[in-house]
C-alpha cells in the first residue's frame, strides 16, 4: 500500500490539529470499533469559517484527510464548505489507496456534521443527513461517495 | 534518522550473505534442469539431494519426508486440502483454532465451502489452548487437526507436543504450521509428533518464495499441484534449485543460532518492561508462552498504522499485526480471539526482534517510541477521556 | 570435451546476467515484505507493480489481470481445477488434447478423479489438432477447454486464436499454457482472445520457480492457494520480490529478442536437413508449425537416454522428449499420441536452441552426433534386421 | 536421476559388446516396445562360459547392467552363472537408481535364457523359467527379484 507524497506530507505535519474552546459547531463521526474517529471543531462568522480543527484517531489516511479537508474549507462560506465531496480531497492529496478512500468520506461527512451542528445550535433548517459511524451504507450516502470515486 | 532498526523479523528477514553465497553458484553455474540426465542436470540434482538431506537431518526426519514448496502458504494449503481430502471417505470434520495464520483459516474457509466442518477452538486471554480441549472436540468423524506451533502476531507457543499426543491416541492426522517457530524455539518432528509440518525460509532469511512440508510417510494427503513427477510425484514444477540451496543454508544457520536466541529475548524483556511504563499501555499475549524475539502491545486511544507509519519515519520497521492484514480495516483476528475489544486492537503494535537486533536497537526504539504514541494521542479525541 | 553446447533450451535456460542484476538488489536491499507498510515494504511493493505492469504491456492486457505463481505447473494447476472447480454447477465436461504437458494432464486426471470428465482430443500425424475437432467436442456442460499454446516436446503450435474464438462463441472459459511459445513467438493475449494463460519463468532465463497466470477480468476462478490477501487475495504467500523483478526482465528481453528467433529458426532447419541424412530417422511433428528452435528426431533400432549419455559425454547436452518424464520408463506420451510406434518414440531425440546457440554449436553438434548414433546401433540388437 | 562412477564407466566403455558366431547358446530377452533389449551370446566349453557377448538396446543403465553381467559369468562354470542375481550386478555396479533396477533382473534373465538355450541345444534337461518380456511380473519371477532387492 502506497500514500502520496502528499498523504504523507500531511500526515507526518497535519495542520489545523487541536480543539476550539467555545467551538460554534462540533461533528463527530465514525467509531473506535472500526478504526477511526474524527472530530471537527468550527469556528464560524458571517456565514464564513473563520477557524477549524480537528482530532482524530485512526490510521495515516484517516489523519492527512482530516488535515486536508479543514485546510480546504478554512476561510470559505459554510455553502462553499458544504460542497466539498470526498472525491476532491482524494484529489487534492494525489490519490488514495482503494482501502483508504473511505477516510476520505468520514472527513467530508465530519465537516457536514459540525456544520449541522452549527446550524442546529442556531435555529437553523438544515436537510443535512448528519452523522457517519464510519461503516459503509449505515448514513445512506454511500451510493453518492462510490459515484465520486 | 539517527538509525535504521528494523524490528518486523516475524513478517520478513533480510536475505543473509551465507543464503546469497548458497544461492549464487545455483544461478550462474548449477541452472540446469534437476531431472535431465546430463550432467548439469544432475548437478542440479545432487544440490537438491543434499539440501533435503541437510535438512532432514536437523529436523529429525528422513530426507524422503521432505518435500519443497514455493511458501508457507502453499505448505498450509497443501497440508490442509491435501489431507482433508485424501480421507473424505473417513469423515470430513477439521479441528483448528481461531488464531492461525490467514493461509490456515482461508484454506479451511475454502474446504467449508466444499463441504467439510471445521471446529475453531477458542484460546484464553494469553493465546493459549490446552490438548484438552483439543481432545473434547474430536468426533467420530475427524480427520485432521490443524494447530499452529508459534503465533505469528503475538508469538504465543502452542502445546504441540501433547496435542499430537491427542491426535494419534486418536488416529487423527496432526498438522502443525511451524512458520514463526524455526530458528526461534526447537523443531524437531519426530520429539514434536507430528504427521505434517509447515516452515516458510524467508522468516529466517532465505528469501521470500520458498518453504517446505514435512510429510511423515504413511500419511495420506493429496497433491495440491499436480505435474511432471517432481518431488517423487508428490509436487508438479520444476526445482527452485537456488532458493532450495538457499533455504538449507538458512536452517542450518537459523539452528545453528537458537542459543543466541537468549539473548533476543533479553533485549525483549527489556524492551517491554520499559515500554509497559507508557500509560495505558498493556502487552497482548502469554509473556511464558513465547516467542524470545515477539512483542506485541495496545496503546488505548491511538490507531497502529499511523503509529507504525511514524515510526517508520524514524528510521524504525515494526508492523501492526501481521503484515499480511495491515492493508486490511479489519482489527487483528488474533487479538480479537483474545477478548481483546476492536478499540484496542487496532492500537496495538508488534515489534520482531531477530539475532541482528542490538542493544542499541533496543534503545533507539525506546527513545523514538514513547513520543510517537503520544504525539498520535495528543492528535486522538480518545484520550482526553482516557487520561 | 572440445566444446560445451547447451542444446536443452525447452527443458531449462541459464540465468541471464540482466536477469541476476535484476534480482539481486531484491536480495541485498529491497527484502522487505512486501505487504509492510513501512519504506522498507512500500520499496518492494513497487517493485513488484513496476514488475506486473511491463508484463500486462507486453502481454497485451491489464496490469491487474496478471498474477504470479511459483511455476508454470503451479499455474496449469491453478487454472484447471479452480476454474472447473468455480464453474461445476454449469457443467463438469472439460475439453483438453493428448500432448498437454504433465502438468496439464496430471491435474486434470486429479479432477476426473474428483468426479469432472475430460475429453482428450487426438492429435494428428503432424502433432497438430483443428479448432473443429474442438467445436465438435463442445457439450451442454462443458466448462473450460485447455489446449496449448507450443508442444514441450515437439515444438508444434496450435490454433489458439481458432479455438479461443470456438470458446468465446460457445462461453466457454478458454485456458492455454504458453510456457514454451513466449520469447519464440508473439504471445498477446488479447490477440489470442484467450480467458487464461500461463508462463514459466525459467523458459526465457529467468530462475526457476516463478510463473504467472493471466486471468482475464471476469473469469470465474477459484484459488488454489488461499493465504493473507496477496494478488488481490487470489494467492497466498508473500510474494517472491526478486523472481517477480526477474521474470519482469527476462521477459522483456526473450519479448525483444523474437526477432533473432529467425536466426535460431535457419540454424534448427540446417541441423534438421543434416541430421536427416543419417540412415533409418525421422523428424517428429510438423516442421511448419512449429517452434523456430525445436527440433525432435527419431533414430531406429537405438534407445533416446543412452544417445543423451553419449552427447553429454561429448559436451552436449539435450534431451529425449520431456525433462520432466526422462526418469520414467515409458515412451514419450506426445510421440505416442502422434502415432509413432513405441520402439521408435524410445529413440527420439530433442534438440532446442535458444538465442544462445551459435553455428558453431551447431556444427559440434553436427559433427558429434552421427558417431554417437552409430556407435549405439553398432550395439543394438535391432540396428542388423534394420539394415 | 544418477548413475554411480562404475555405471558410467560400462556404459561409456562396455565390455562385450558384440556377437559370437556359432554360438552355443543365445538368449534374448525384453521388448522393443517397452525400451530395452538384451541379447547375449555365450560360448561353452567343458561347461565354462569360455566367451561370451552381448548387443542390448536399451537405456544406460540397460548397456552397463550388460556389460557387468557379462563380465561376471566370463570364465566361470554354468553353474556359477546360474547363481548370478540381479541384486549381485547391482551392487557390483555400486547401485542403480531405483528406477533402473529392472534392467538388472533382465540382465540376470538375459543370461539365463541363453543358457537355458544352450541346455536345449545339448538335450540337457532343466528347470530354468526363460525368457523376459522386459514388463515386471510377466515372467512370474517378479517376486524374487523384488525380494533382492
Ligand atoms: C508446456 C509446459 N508447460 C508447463 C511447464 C511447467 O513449468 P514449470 O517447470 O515452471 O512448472 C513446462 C516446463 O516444465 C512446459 O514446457
Ligand atoms: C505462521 C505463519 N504461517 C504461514 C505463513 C506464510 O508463509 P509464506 O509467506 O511463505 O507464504 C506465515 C508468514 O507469512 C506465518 O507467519
Amino acid at each position: 500500500m502506497n500514500y502520496s507524497t502528499k498523504v504523507m506530507d500531511h500526515f507526518a505535519n497535519p495542520r489545523n490539529v487541536g480543539e476550539i474552546e467555545n467551538a460554534d459547531g462540533i461533528g463527530e463521526v465514525g467509531n473506535a470499533t472500526c478504526g477511526d474517529i474524527m472530530k471537527i471543531f468550527l469556528k464560524v462568522q458571517d456565514d464564513i469559517i473563520t477557524d477549524i480543527k480537528f482530532k482524530t484517531f485512526g490510521c495515516g489516511a484517516a489523519i492527512a484527510t482530516s488535515s486536508m479537508a479543514t485546510e480546504m474549507v478554512k476561510g470559505k462560506s459554510i455553502d462553499d464548505a458544504l460542497t466539498l465531496t470526498n472525491k476532491a480531497v482524494v484529489e487534492a492529496l494525489g490519490g488514495l489507496p482503494p482501502a483508504k478512500v473511505h477516510c476520505s468520506v468520514l472527513a467530508e461527512e465530519a465537516i457536514k456534521t459540525a456544520i449541522a451542528d452549527y446550524y442546529r445550535r442556531n435555529g437553523i433548517e438544515h436537510d443535512l443527513t448528519i452523522g457517519c459511524d464510519g461503516c459503509c451504507n449505515a448514513c445512506g450516502h454511500a451510493d453518492k461517495h462510490l459515484h465520486n470515486q | 534518522m539517527d538509525r535504521i532498526v528494523y524490528a518486523d523479523n516475524a513478517a520478513t528477514t533480510s536475505v543473509s550473505e551465507n543464503v546469497i553465497n548458497a544461492m549464487m553458484p545455483c544461478f550462474t553455474e548449477y541452472w540446469g534442469n534437476p531431472s535431465s540426465l546430463y550432467s548439469g542436470g544432475r548437478n542440479a540434482a545432487n544440490i537438491i539431494s543434499g539440501a533435503r538431506e541437510g535438512i532432514a537431518g536437523l529436523l529429525g526426519c528422513r530426507p524422503g519426508e521432505i518435500y519443497f514448496t514455493a511458501s508457507g502458504s502453499e505448505a498450509n494449503n497443501w497440508a490442509l486440502k491435501g489431507a482433508a481430502r485424501a480421507n473424505q471417505k473417513k469423515g470430513r470434520h477439521i479441528i483448528s483454532q481461531k488464531t492461525e495464520h490467514p493461509a490456515v483459516l482461508q484454506a479451511l474457509a475454502s474446504l467449508q465451502k466444499e463441504g467439510y466442518e471445521v471446529t475453531y477452538l477458542g484460546v484464553d486471554r494469553d493465546g493459549i489452548l490446552t490438548p484438552g480441549e483439543v481432545e473434547a472436540a474430536i468426533r467420530p468423524d475427524t480427520t485432521l487437526i490443524a494447530i499452529m506451533y508459534a503465533n505469528n502476531e503475538i508469538g504465543t507457543i502452542m502445546p504441540i507436543k501433547e496435542i499430537a499426543a491427542v491426535a494419534k491416541a486418536h488416529k487423527i492426522t496432526m498438522f502443525t504450521d511451524a512458520v514463526q517457530a524455526i530458528g526461534s524455539i526447537p523443531v524437531n518432528v519426530t520429539d514434536l509428533g507430528v504427521d505434517m509440518l509447515s516452515l516458510s525460509g524467508h522468516k529466517i532469511r532465505a528469501p521470500k518464495g520458498i518453504g517446505l512440508l514435512y510429510i511423515k510417510t504413511g500419511t495420506r494427503i493429496q497433491n495440491l499441484i499436480d505435474g511432471g513427477g517432481q518431488e517423487k510425484g508428490k509436487r508438479g514444477g520444476t526445482e527452485n534449485t537456488a532458493y532450495i540451496a538457499g533455504l538449507a543454508r538458512a536452517m542450518e544457520d537459523a539452528v545453528e543460532g537458537i542459543e543466541d536466541m537468549e539473548r533476543v529475548k533479553a533485549l525483549r524483556d527489556r524492551l517491554a518492561a520499559e515500554i509497559i511504563k507508557i500509560p495505558h499501555t498493556r502487552i497482548n499475549g502469554s509473556m511464558k508462552y513465547r516467542l524470545p524475539g515477539n512483542l506485541n502491545v495496545a496503546f488505548e486511544g491511538i490507531e497502529g498504522e499511523s503509529l507504525v507509519l511514524l515510526l517508520d519515519m524514524a528510521g524504525i520497521s515494526a508492523s501492526t499485526g501481521s503484515a499480511c492484514s495491515s492493508a486490511s480495516l479489519e482489527p487483528s483476528h488474533v487479538l480479537l480471539a483474545l477478548g481483546i475489544p476492536a478499540e484496542k486492537a487496532h492500537g496495538s503494535l508488534r515489534l520482531t526482534l531477530s539475532r541482528v537486533n542490538t542493544e542499541e536497537d533496543a534503545d533507539y526504539i525506546l527513545e523514538k517510541l514513547a513520543p510517537a504514541v503520544q504525539r498520535l494521542r495528543e492528535m486522538s479525541p480518545l484520550w482526553n477521556g482516557l487520561q
